[in-house]
């Protein structure tokens, strides 16, 4: 297949409808606005498809809930305030087990805030985001490449553990635009039995998250645990970049990785060994990686667009084990490589 | 090697399609690419611009915080880039319509007034693609055929006089520099 | 011989009501049962009970169900419908669900002309949590959060909800009925088989409004809670066919194929 | 027209909306509880149902059963 060059939101947007979505409703609120205008445009050209424009990101999210009641590849996409909103149909979707996609093209907050790229909804997706105990997979991309193939693979691990999968990027990842190639997605494997399309002359079917017992409804919880749990050993990815011979690991996801990566080669220009630990899954986050690492490195260094909200998990992975530093800048800031070099720098000639 | 280049102008004037354009044509060459619009709250007109990285290795920050090249097709996209352009960097500026000159002495500056050939041409939106011959060639980093090429593929199905036009254009702005 | 005249609908299950003495609910979910066995669309029919009182709608109800969060019943239909557009779509919804949490759904999909049916549970308070104002609750009518009567000028006045659809273009079928006479109540009931025969033939966004009497927050008996629907709450909420576009919008089928 | 009621006692909640529906005052409340707590509704002694129905129409615990001859 060709390589195309296309933004992060028109990516995202073909990755689904290859992967057979075929029902996406959404609000508009920029910087993901191209994907919901990409949905718009290209799902009324596919057998089955229906584009639905919300009234709000709170109906969006409902409507894609109906929607994968029935058995159909679902999404919607939304940025930070928007993605508040949506919380309560995510919880619900958790508690029903039901699939679908949730694209989070992350801007500045809390509040309103503004447009520019941030990374400040970490902890949002990566606990839940609504009430309950519950959990939802967590991508982190950082490359217009792993957007489309993440965006594949989030469809097929929805249905596979029947729960909500959110895409957390930036407003960075969701303008830029790089080549891609998509790859060919695999056919789908979901079960009849959890689709509901009236009973026929069977037994009707519920679908519902209140359990008023509280012995039934704990059971339900230690279910939707134990799933987690499977998915924790079994669907964690990351990524390591020259960490073999390092001194200092940064550890960052999304676009701050990417410039991390840059820092690091000016760093390693001038000598110092310096890797980076990228989690390419939010939840379930990679700590059993990240603290093999800390076996042979004692030296680390997050950088989030955050006041420090990774920076938790990776406390908890090295469980004091090794020094955490930490560089943040939140609010919309893109740092610069050279700016990041410089802060590592003297994280690394202090431990030097 | 890792080239960074922002293309600015009024809203109107085609400096994304400069930008879409030349990353296309990069990424044909094999090249990594990068496209980085500016964007905000939608405004019909003012400024635009984008940023493109080409690279022969990943390109980690699609930023330009330096960039190498600076394309200006308007005055107040001069004043808002000359700063930020490398030491020893290539401003390319619209001279119909910019008539200050960046004080900097350690940039080069290739003038082009691509406005006014285009007049003389019957089109002023081919501008734009004039610039890009000028910058196709001073670059090198794309060959002239590749970018031809690319323009072709993004053009699709305009018609036949349009592409013939941009043709020319391009040649006018290719021919206009000196190696 | 003695011939059976009036029994359990099929589409009820054998479950006692856990709804309070002399609830509309009660009597709403039979007619929704009784409208489902004569149309023959148990095998299709996908319902959606609302958070409130009749949550558990589910356990009546021998349908396909789908729970809805507070208010979101009817966005929800919408995206079932949509993907199936052969199912007999509809939502069960109180006056807190539909009219306040729920308005702006409510609005739209009634607006967007879904071809659902919503099936709107109005009893002036809400039941669940106890009898708190609801926003269809009335001029100087008590409620625990409006003890001294509920003021126009600073809680403001009942929403109603068939007035304001029906002014929505989108909207094909709406009247208001009430379920407290034998009378009422088989006027509702053929209010509900209109209102599913619309979406059956596809004709748009139906929507019956049922005065519910609820005894238990309106302090009142069981046979005065009938009463006063007749005496004050229908002089606010009149009943009535409201919309009924199902024979414009078939011909305008049939013209145009 | 007669007929007659089958009034299941269990699913009773002592409304009483079928004793205000019924225009000829078959119904009364009976003494004895169910085993919910309620005292039930049961056929009134000495009137005559015509199996009109009108009860089990408004009865929102369907516990009525019309039949007619």
């Amino acid at each position: 297949m060709n390589k195309v060059l296309m933004s992060g939101n028109n990516i995202i947007g073909e990755a689904a409808i290859r992967a057979g979505c075929r029902f996406y409703a959404g609000y508009p609120i920029t910087p993901q606005n191209e994907l919901t205008e990409y949905m718009a445009e290209h799902l009324r050209t596919v057998e089955g498809g229906v584009f639905l424009q919300s009234e709000s990101e709170i109906a969006a999210i409902h409507m894609i809930t109906g929607a994968s009641a029935t058995g159909a590849r679902v999404m919607t996409s939304s940025s930070s305030p928007g993605i508040s909103l949506k919380q309560e149909g995510i919880s619900s979707m958790a508690a029903c087990e039901l699939p679908g996609i949730i694209v989070n093209i992350m801007r500045g907050g809390p509040g309103l805030g503004n447009i520019r790229p941030a990374q400040g909804d970490y902890f949002q997706a990566t606990r839940g985001g609504g009430h309950g105990d519950y959990r939802t997979i967590v991508f982190g991309p950082a490359t217009c490449q792993e957007l489309a193939d993440l965006t594949m693979d989030a469809f097929d691990l929805a249905d596979k553990y029947r729960t909500p999968v959110m895409i957390l990027a930036d407003g960075m990842m969701g303008q830029m635009m790089e080549p891609v190639i998509f790859k060919k997605p695999k056919p789908r494997q979901y079960n009849e039995k959890f689709m509901l399309r009236g009973a026929g002359h069977g037994k009707s079917k519920i679908i519902r998250g209140l359990i008023l017992d509280p012995i039934d409804m704990e059971e339900h919880n230690w279910k939707l645990a134990r799933k987690y749990q499977v998915i924790i050993d079994h669907e964690t990815l990351h990524e390591e970049y020259k960490t073999e011979d390092a001194k200092l690991v940064i550890v960052a996801y999304g676009t701050s990785a990417r410039i991390a990566k840059g820092a690091i080669k000016r760093l390693r220009d001038k000598g110092m060994k310096v890797g980076l630990f990228r989690p390419i899954t939010l939840w379930p986050f990679p700590e059993l990686k990240l603290r093999k690492l800390a076996e042979k490195i004692n030296n680390f260094l997050v950088f989030e667009m955050s006041t420090g909200q990774m920076l938790e998990d990776v406390r908890l992975a090295l469980q004091g084990y090794a020094d955490i530093g930490f560089h943040g800048r939140p609010g919309g800031v893109v740092p610069t490589p050279a700016e990041l070099a410089n802060v590592v720098a003297r994280h690394y000639e202090k431990k030097d | 090697m890792m080239l960074k280049t922002i293309f600015s102008g009024f809203g109107g004037q085609g400096v994304l399609m400069m930008g879409y354009s030349f990353a296309h044509s990069a990424m044909n060459k094999g090249y990594h690419v990068t496209y980085l619009p500016s964007y905000g709250a939608e405004v019909r007109g003012g400024t635009a611009n984008c940023t493109i990285a080409v690279a022969d290795e990943e390109i980690t920050s699609p930023v330009a915080s330096e960039p190498d090249y600076v394309v200006v097709m308007n005055s107040p996209s001069l004043i808002t880039f000359q700063n930020k352009i490398t030491c020893g960097g290539t401003m390319f500026l619209n001279s119909s319509i910019v008539e200050i000159r960046p004080s900097r002495k350690d940039i080069k500056i290739c003038a082009v007034p691509c406005g006014d050939m285009a007049r003389e041409m019957g089109n002023i939106r081919v501008a734009n693609i004039i610039m890009m011959g000028a910058f196709i060639k001073k670059t090198g980093i794309v060959p002239s055929d590749v970018y031809l090429k690319s323009i072709g593929t993004i053009m699709g199905g305009k018609k036949k006089s349009v592409a013939e036009l941009n043709q020319k254009a391009f040649t006018a702005g290719y021919d206009f520099v000196k190696d | 011989m003695a011939k059976k005249v009036f029994s359990r609908p099929k589409c009820l299950k054998e479950a006692i009501f856990h709804y309070c003495p002399g609830c509309g609910h009660s009597i709403a979910h039979r007619l929704v049962a009784e409208v489902i066995d004569e149309l023959g669309i148990r095998g299709t029919a996908i319902g959606i009970p609302p958070a409130g009182c009749a949550v558990l709608a589910y356990n009546y109800l021998d349908v396909d169900m789908i729970e809805a969060q507070h208010g979101r019943g009817p966005a929800m239909a919408s995206g079932i419908k949509r993907m199936l557009p052969d199912g007999i779509v509809f939502s069960y919804q109180g006056d807190g669900d539909l009219a306040a949490i729920g308005i702006a759904e409510s609005f739209h999909s009634a607006n967007r002309g879904e071809n659902i049916t919503i099936i709107f549970i109005n009893n002036a308070v809400y039941g669940m949590t106890g009898g708190q104002m609801a926003p269809t609750t009335i001029l100087e009518q008590k409620t625990t959060t409006t003890p001294g009567g509920r003021n126009k000028t600073s809680e403001g006045y009942p929403v109603k909800v068939c007035e304001l659809l029906s002014s929505l273009d989108g909207t094909t079928y709406i009247e208001r009925c009430a379920v407290n006479s034998p009378a009422g109540v088989n006027k509702t009931k053929k209010a509900i088989k209109k209102a599913f025969q619309c979406q059956i033939d596809g004709l748009g966004f139906s929507l019956v409004e049922i005065l519910s009497p609820c005894p238990t927050n309106w302090k009142m008996t069981p046979i005065d809670s009938c009463k006063w629907i007749d005496t004050t709450m229908s002089k606010v909420f009149p009943l009535g066919v409201f919309k009924d576009n199902t024979t414009a919008v078939k011909k305008s089928r049939e013209a145009a194929s | 027209m007669k007929g007659y009621i089958e009034i299941n006692k269990e699913l009773c909640k002592e409304c009483h909306l079928c004793i205000y529906a019924c225009p000829k005052g078959c119904i009364t409340p009976a003494k004895e509880y169910n085993s919910r707590g309620y005292h039930p509704v049961c056929t009134a002694e000495k009137k005559e149902c015509s199996g009109c129905a009108l009860c089990a129409v408004m009865c929102p615990e369907v516990a009525i059963e019309v039949y007619r001859e």
